[in-house]
């Protein structure tokens, strides 16, 4: 059979390096193809190499600059190139999580695509063996007046709810965004977390020559051909309506059927292997399978369940419809694992065999439509290493004589206001609402906190998952954009008493191609790197996005950095919320103030539009940040304070007023910040920092909770006092009420989009 | 106003309404789709701009044209 | 007591139900399996949340069919406990066990938050450890929990005192503001005319534990263990 | 077959769709009701018989009668 040469379908289109260019290939792809083969493709085999060498699946710009990531540790069981990372979290169990971006189509049918993108990324944890117990977003929007935008707003998150509600996986937090950067090209990044037995994760490489491939799920249709393959890896032309696919229409109910059949059918013992068809279907599973066990395999495409007659070979493999899994089961042992999908009532059928020859064969009515080394699909796809050309970036520190410019013309409360009522910062309850964050019943801080955090059922642990990224600083440095964006998200699961055990990126760029991208690129992986090292969190899985990008306009540099963090005690975690009247208010600061590139600086140059500030980035020290972290979790662990609030977008202030939000009753506050000088004391109320937190804690125990943070390095300052009355002052600044606060916060997001909530 | 899944998109309410229909014992049924149904009055004498305007709600709100195909039927035309 | 806990295909709460009752609880708890017509001697049957047959149609729609749906109706009649929870309401009032039925909130988009509910009838297996007037919190998450029935039938069913729960505010009332979904007459949960087969649209196997969202929703399954005969 | 809200009977999608067709201009609306719109094929030859299975269909399962009405139309007849 080896022998025997391909044949092309009476259908096929003649085999060209245009066809070639317009599937993608480049010329010298092309080349290298004829090369690989010893012949010329068929359009079957040509159609398979364009997904197979598509940016998306081939990472081929990205390969060189990710191998610096840090990805070993201890406790990592799985690291990047599985179908997601996993990481050991005591008593028995592995967390398994990744996240994935679903930008572009996401832009095409904000529902659909955002739906499609959540069960995705959970079917990517489900094939690990692992049951998808949360997911978490970080959502990119444009500017509310942009004309499509409230439109995509409710469909992304109606389309996240929708999947994630139906399909039973608690949609537990995330962050969401709007600036006009994002106009023509939201971003819409979905990460999952899934528990596994040790021992019990399922393997995604081909084991023993013979096994069965089984089919699972939905039958296959036209949808999303070329989707992720070329949609992802080709910039978007807002006028060109040809490159994009018939959109994809997830089906959670048949979602959820998936997971538990698949789960049951894991816990047979006879399924040997395992991955979900996501990009480029049933092409990439098959050949990825095959390609981790160094061994090949046979497709017969007529078994292929079918939602339409007559799909093509080249349709059927580059299908992208939803909810399908590809296992690869024992030989003789297929009887059992096909009566565990009847009992679900779901499609499932052998569709091929694995070979020991190193080949990825296909056949269609009895002929062989597509013969090709599986290396020369996977392992052995294109890696460029693309020019990079440096933007300049401003480096000198200094904040001097600049500050007094914003002075003296807005009124403290006024500004704060502002700043709360605007949609970065106020209270993303509106989309949360939308989200089932209960089911499963785990739910241990509910989204609106610092970090979700989850119990996990049996033991006294918990994890604790936050997702980060912070376009304002990645667009003026993108090295300091990525720094923050590890660690603020670190933070953020230190402040709920948690120890950041891993971190899973989605990288999302503008075109590769373009030099000042790709070096945008480089110095976010570097700074990715340089954070993860300082921290000690290895990065176990990740995603890139490129060409984030339309009609020439690249999205600023955004990596979203998701971080999972482990709670030995449950009972020990903070709230970011203030407890009680008469706690102590004190600020852990390490580092720099900054009032560059936050949401103050953007408000000011909104009121004077066109005004620079020329304030520029101070550097972050991760090490701080480390310090901050430890000292989070042992001041948590010794029960000694009683919340913890990182200052994130709106500075000091806002952060404040949020401490004040205590769902049982909203409380007060009164501080002094005298003495927080390098600034005048006017913009520090406004200022940013890494690492900046505000911690409450019983008076009693200040000098002890003092010790563990300026051991480590860390100031620590007493701000004041938690107060009964809802009120929040800050001594010669603000008097404002909180209650009155409390109804800006919640009601602006709603408002913009038009509701009277 | 008719609002109807286009052809080849997958239309799961369907295909699940079609299962259903089966098991009940209607074994003729096949192809099942399902869509929307909307009714609305237009404060217009004219059938003429009563569809233009039908046409306009279809595509600004009513219809996702990248997955939904529409017909109107206007009363008087 | 015996509780059974069908899981539909696309039932999402039914773990935590049994969690609720088994772990929580201590109760004896077995889950029930749709095509499987048999009950197994339980003394209540739990029909969970969630998406059965997701939603299509009409919310509970495609379930009401099951197999299991005969044996519960069957059940009822013979004057059996069964508790509909959100997903479980809605299949309870299109198998016809629940008068009226439940459509999309007037939002038209899901929610999920914290509600205030006051107790209207105390005098029910389900309601039995409680007095009329308290006002109790328990979660809801649905896309379609706004009750409505004909008027002649809504009459009746508040002349009867079938309605056992209802939204209300922070002081107690009935207002619209304190309708999450639009719900007729803020109806969240109800009785049949013999008052063993209840429907509520909040979900109290959210509420059992002091560390999730507190413990308000034990008081009601107790209430049907106190119903124990 | 059309699936619609019954007289008298809230509904709630009809009113939010009403209520935003207003406030995108469209201020001679009224009265919107949206429904369900079923289609499928019947395997028979008869038109009365497809009206009656479609019958059948509807009252068990397509509509619910509590709070829905249904029309049929069959094709052929
Ligand atoms: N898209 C979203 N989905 C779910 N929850 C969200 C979303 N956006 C924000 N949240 C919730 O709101 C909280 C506050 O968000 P954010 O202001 O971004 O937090 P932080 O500044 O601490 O990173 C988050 O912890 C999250 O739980
Ligand atoms: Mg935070």
């Amino acid at each position: 059979m080896s022998d025997t040469i391909p044949i092309a379908l009476p259908s096929d289109p003649p085999v060209t390096v245009e066809l070639a260019r317009a599937l993608g290939l480049t010329e010298n792809e092309y080349r290298v193809i004829e090369a690989r083969l010893g012949r010329r493709p068929t359009y079957t085999e040509l159609g398979v190499f364009s997904v197979m060498w598509s940016e998306h699946c081939s990472y081929k710009s990205s390969k060189l600059h990710l191998r610096q990531l840090p990805h070993s540790g201890r406790a990592v069981v799985r690291g990047p190139g599985e179908n997601a990372g996993a990481i050991e979290i005591g008593d028995g169990w592995l967390a398994v999580f990744k996240i994935e971006s679903h930008n572009h189509p996401s832009y095409v049918e904000p529902y659909q695509g955002a739906a499609t993108g959540v069960g995705g990324i959970i079917r990517d944890i489900l094939a690990m063996g692992a049951r998808p117990i949360a997911t978490l977003n970080s959502l990119k929007f444009g500017d509310f007046d942009y004309p499509r935008m409230t439109y995509l707003v409710r469909g992304v998150v109606g389309g996240i709810g929708g999947y994630g509600n139906c399909v039973g996986v608690p949609t537990v937090g995330g962050e969401a965004s709007f600036s006009k950067e994002y106009n023509k090209n939201i971003l819409v990044n979905v990460f999952c977390l899934g528990l596994a037995r040790k021992g019990e994760l399922m393997s995604a490489s081909a084991k023993s020559v013979g096994s069965a491939v089984i089919y699972a799920g939905s039958a296959t249709g036209r949808d999303g051909i070329h989707g992720a393959s070329l949609l992802a890896s080709a910039e978007f032309d807002s006028a060109e309506k040809s490159k994009r696919p018939s959109v994809q229409v997830g089906d959670p109910f048949m979602g959820k059927i998936l997971i538990e059949a698949c789960l049951e059918a894991f816990a047979t013992g006879a399924v040997e292997a395992c991955q979900d068809m996501g990009a480029a279907g049933l092409t990439s599973s098959s050949s990825e399978l095959a390609a981790r066990g160094g061994l090949g395999i046979e497709l017969d495409l007529d078994k292929v369940p079918l939602r339409e007659p007559a799909l093509t070979p080249y349709e059927i493999l580059l299908s992208e419809s939803q909810e399908r899994m590809l296992l690869l089961v024992c030989p003789g042992r297929e009887g059992e694992v096909l009566s565990v999908f009847r009992k679900w009532d779901l499609p499932a059928c052998v569709v091929g065999r694995i070979v020991a020859e190193n080949r990825w064969r296909a056949f269609y009515r009895g002929a062989l439509v597509a013969d090709i080394p599986v290396n020369a699909l996977t392992v052995d796809a294109p890696v460029y290493n693309r020019p990079v050309k440096a933007r300049p970036v401003a480096r000198d520190y200094s904040h001097s004589s600049t500050l007094c410019k914003s002075r003296g013309e807005l009124e403290h409360g006024e500004v704060l206001r502002v700043l709360i009522g605007s949609p970065n910062v106020a209270s993303k309850r509106w989309i949360y609402r939308q989200f089932d964050y209960l089911v499963q019943s785990n739910t241990l801080v509910e989204p609106g906190g610092d970090a979700a955090v989850l119990r996990i059922k049996g033991t006294q642990r918990a994890l604790a998952i936050a997702v980060d990224s912070n376009f304002r600083l990645c667009a003026r440095d993108p090295y300091i954009g990525a720094v923050a964006a590890v660690c603020e998200a670190a933070l953020n699961v230190a402040c709920v008493g948690a120890t950041p055990v891993g971190i899973t990126d989605c990288l999302n760029y503008g075109s590769p191609e373009r030099p000042e991208v790709m070096w945008e690129f480089a110095r976010s992986v570097e700074g990715i790197r340089d954070a993860a090292l300082a921290l000690e969190i290895p990065v176990v899985s990740g995603n890139v996005s490129f060409y984030n990008e339309t009609d020439g306009q690249p999205i600023p540099p955004t990596p979203t950095i998701a971080v999972v963090g482990v709670l030995n005690e449950r009972a020990h975690r903070l709230s970011s919320y203030f407890k009680r009247a008469d706690d102590a208010v004190a600020l852990v600061k390490g580092g720099k103030l900054r009032l560059a590139a936050t949401a103050y600086e953007a408000l000011l140059e909104q009121k004077r539009s066109g005004v620079s500030f020329g304030w520029v980035l101070p550097p972050i020290e991760p090490e701080l940040v480390k310090a901050t972290v430890d000292a989070l979790s042992e001041a948590a662990a010794l029960g000694i304070v009683s919340s913890a609030h990182d200052v994130s977008e709106g500075g000091i202030g806002v952060a404040l007023v949020e401490c004040c939000f205590n769902p049982n009753g909203v409380l007060g506050v009164e501080v002094s910040l005298d003495g927080l000088d390098e600034l005048g004391v006017g913009e520090a109320l406004f200022a940013e920092g890494t690492p900046l937190v505000i911690v409450s804690l019983p008076e009693a125990n200040l000098e002890r909770a003092a010790k563990v943070f300026t051991d480590r390095g860390l100031e620590f300052k007493t701000l004041g006092k938690v107060k009964n009355e809802p009120k929040l002052t800050v001594k010669d600044l603000i008097d404002e009420d909180c209650n009155a606060l409390w109804e800006v916060y919640h009601r602006a997001l709603p408002r913009r989009l038009g509701e009277h909530v | 106003m008719f609002v109807t899944p286009r052809e080849g998109i997958l239309d799961p309410q369907g295909r699940a309404v079609e299962h259903s229909l089966k098991s009940l014992g209607f074994e003729l049924v096949s192809g099942v789709r399902v869509g929307k149904y909307i009714v609305l009055e237009l404060a217009t004498e004219s059938p003429a701009q009563a569809r233009q305007l039908a046409e306009q709600m279809c595509e600004q709100l009513l219809a996702n044209t990248v997955i939904e195909d529409y017909r109107i039927r206007v009363e008087g035309e | 007591m015996k509780w059974g806990v069908i899981t539909f295909p696309g039932s999402l709460d039914d773990g935590d139900a049994l969690y609720a009752l088994r772990e929580v609880m201590g109760q004896e708890a077995i889950a029930l399996w749709h095509a499987d017509e048999r009950l197994y001697g339980v003394e209540c049957v739990v029909l969970p949340g969630g998406f059965s047959y997701g939603d299509y149609l009409r919310c509970g729609a495609l379930a009401r069919f099951s197999p299991v749906m005969k044996s519960v109706a069957r059940f009822a009649r013979d004057g059996g406990l069964v508790l509909g929870i959100c997903n479980g309401f809605q299949i309870l009032c299109e198998a016809r066990l629940l008068p009226g039925a439940l459509t999309r909130n007037r939002s038209l988009s899901f929610i999920c938050d914290r509600v205030a509910l006051r107790v209207e009838n105390a005098s029910t297996p389900l309601t039995r450890l409680f007095s009329v007037g308290d006002v109790i919190r328990l979660p809801i998450k649905h896309g379609a929990g706004l009750f409505v029935a004909s008027d002649e039938e809504l009459a009746l069913v508040e002349k009867r005192g079938q309605v056992l729960l209802r939204y209300v505010n922070a002081e107690g009332q009935a207002t619209d503001e304190a309708n999450p979904n639009g719900s007729l007459n803020n109806i969240a949960a109800i009785a049949n005319e013999t008052f063993n087969v209840f429907g509520l649209m909040p979900h109290p196997e959210h509420a059992v534990e002091a560390d999730l969202g507190g413990e308000d929703g034990l008081k009601l399954f107790y209430s049907l263990v106190a119903e124990d005969r």
